[in-house]
């Protein structure tokens, strides 16, 4: 730097300044509707009175002059320089009836909404920050005490269930006299063996009566068991071919004998 | 109802009276000095005996604390004590550094308090440019915002709202109480004005912005 | 010290003249609020302006506070802001939970209440299953059954009987009001035969270990 020519030392520096505030300025803006903000506070006047037609003006001017500068500006910045043009054009162009669309006053207005609506975000969110703030103007309780939890598990039991607890476990004893109670019941697989071995008798009809077990006609409760396992032998044995059955009548006995030829 | 419930209900109530409005007061007083977030009505007669009514033992204790070096504050349905805000000179210990909010990230909260329920889109129609998915985090972590109702629009998309966080935070009373609130509405600049025709569609486009209008505002900002 | 200095000093101090004392009520009672620690004379004094006096200021703030819901307290040589004693209960929030008793529990229970005193030994052998150590705690613990007199058989085991809370509980005069076998057969609890297709259980019986040794004893009765 210090052996540039003065001459050339004033050029680069003067562009130079003139290229970083445009570059430190893009960077600052948050898109090209905050830029256009920024312009239109150039002319000094209340956001409901700004000339969009200037200001797309300044816009325009401010793009053409960046190009220059060989900035690089994003997309979104040369589309709204695109738009501008047009609405440009619309604004100073007497207004065409067959052209479809908004007019160049519509859409003016629709932007300067915009530019108003965005400042008043600004100020508002200003105004906000600006409140008391709680941990830096007020302060909230410096000791908490929490809300205790206790939790505390009461077990309830009625007398019912008591009851029922000790019945379950005196009819489960029960139960046991209930097993040996199997004494009473003559099984098929007992009746089967005893008349296997009583039937090579049986050549002639024999009511199957006979074929009950000894001692089992006294209680009725085993009488009746073994009738009915006796009865179910019989028609197993049937079954199998080594006994035929009959009965002369409803009710009548039912009569056994040994099957021939086997 | 049959009356032999009523009665039945009556009976039930009068075993636990309330304690007389001093005495509720006074478990107000203790319940919000104990706890450093807003506590709820709710919250309060949940755990206030039978019967109370700690609406109306807040109206006392607000009065009572009325100039005093703390405060009795409401924050949305909820109430809190705070330090009086002319001492925070005093409490330069207390204060708890906060992370600072960029320029994006105060521009978006503002929007959200002003303009909620409000979608992205309708965030970046507004600032112009698109909302950083950082920005949204951060003030989501801070809970200061939240999610709101789904818009009945193509796409539904999610809306944003303040939390009770964000009143607590900046001593408001209801969103109602957002600074400027009433002059904005008047100037029309809350107001969702679709572009006429086709513009550029800056950040991403939003749909639904014709549907949309004030109809979700209404339901915050107005009873 | 020189004089000089002493000069500074007072001059010093009449810059900044002390507030009056209710605002300086207010500023300790801000402090108090606010600090998460007790504050010393020293340090309230330090935090407000010049020429402050906290140990007066704390003096009125302590009447201020005598009887409301939170008191304003000496702690060590320190002060702080405290819930008041008496409305401790409103920083609980007590939770009963109910719950059945397990089946083993009443069981053993039902077992003690008819059989009393009995052994642990005994208990064991007329449910057929070893009762867990924690069964016989749980009852201990409810204050059901306490310990009875040493049986004078070799070993000396602890019996169980029940207690007068267990009677309370259910209603009774005493362990010899429950209802008989024969009794319990007439209200239909006893019943000879489980319903065909289902298991001897009453109840709806939480399943642990000890129960499936009588599930499968069920098993044996249903064929």
């Amino acid at each position: 730097m210090s052996e540039a020519t003065n001459d050339g030392f004033d050029t680069t520096v003067a562009d130079r300044l003139a290229a970083e505030a445009l570059i430190v300025d893009v960077d600052g803006f948050e898109g090209p509707l905050d830029l256009l903000l920024s312009l239109s506070r150039t002319q000094k006047v209340d956001l409901r009175k700004v000339s969009v037609l200037q200001l797309a003006k300044q816009y325009l001017a401010f793009v053409e002059q960046a190009k220059a500068l060989r900035i690089e500006l994003a997309a979104d910045y040369l589309v709204m320089a695109a738009w501008l043009a047009f609405l440009k054009s619309r604004l100073l162009l007497p207004p065409d009836p067959t052209e479809e669309g908004p007019s160049g006053e519509d859409l003016a207005a629709h932007l300067a909404f915009q530019l108003e609506r965005l400042q008043a975000m600004r100020d508002v969110a200003a105004r906000l920050m600006a409140r008391d703030q709680l941990g830096r103007d007020f302060f909230a309780r410096g000791v908490t005490q929490q809300v205790e939890r206790v939790r505390k598990v009461e077990y309830t039991a009625t007398l019912l269930d008591l009851m029922q607890g000790y019945a379950r476990i005196r009819t489960r004893d029960e139960f046991r006299p209930f097993v040996m109670d199997r004494d009473a019941v003559f099984t098929m697989e007992q009746a089967l063996e005893r008349m296997r071995g009583l039937i090579g008798f049986a050549g002639t009809w024999t009511d199957i009566s006979s074929y009950m077990p000894d001692g089992w006609d006294t209680d009725p409760v085993k009488w009746r068991s073994a009738t009915a396992s006796t009865f179910a032998a019989s028609l197993e044995l049937a079954k199998e071919g080594k006994v035929e059955l009959r009965q002369s009548d409803t009710f009548a006995p039912i009569e056994l004998r040994r099957r021939d030829g086997r | 109802m049959s009356e032999v419930t009523q009665t039945d209900t009556e009976v039930e109530q009068s075993l636990f009276e309330a304690p007389p409005m001093g005495e509720q007061e006074r478990m107000v007083e203790a319940i919000l000095f104990a706890t450093a977030e807003p506590v709820t009505v709710r919250e309060l007669n949940d755990r206030m005996l039978h019967g109370a009514d700690a609406a109306e033992a807040l109206v006392h204790l607000r009065k009572r604390y009325e100039g005093r070096g703390v405060n009795v504050v409401k924050v949305g349905d909820a109430w809190a004590i705070r330090t009086a805000p002319d001492l925070g000179f005093l409490m330069q210990k207390e204060t708890v550094e906060t992370r600072k909010l960029s320029r994006a990230a105060i521009e978006t909260l503002a929007i959200i308090a002003y303009h909620q329920p409000v979608t992205r889109a309708e965030i970046e129609e507004i600032r112009g440019v698109s909302v950083s998915r950082g920005t949204v985090d951060q003030l989501l972590e801070m809970e200061w915002i939240r999610f709101g109702r789904r818009r009945m629009t193509p796409g539904r998309p999610v809306t944003f709202v303040v939390t009770q966080d964000f009143l607590d935070h900046f001593g408001l009373e209801s969103a109602r109480d957002l600074p400027g609130l009433k002059e904005l509405r008047a100037a029309g600049l809350l107001e969702n004005r679709p572009p006429p025709g086709t513009l550029p569609q800056m950040g991403e486009g939003d749909v639904d912005a014709e549907e949309e209008t004030e109809e979700g505002q209404s339901e915050l900002f107005e009873d």
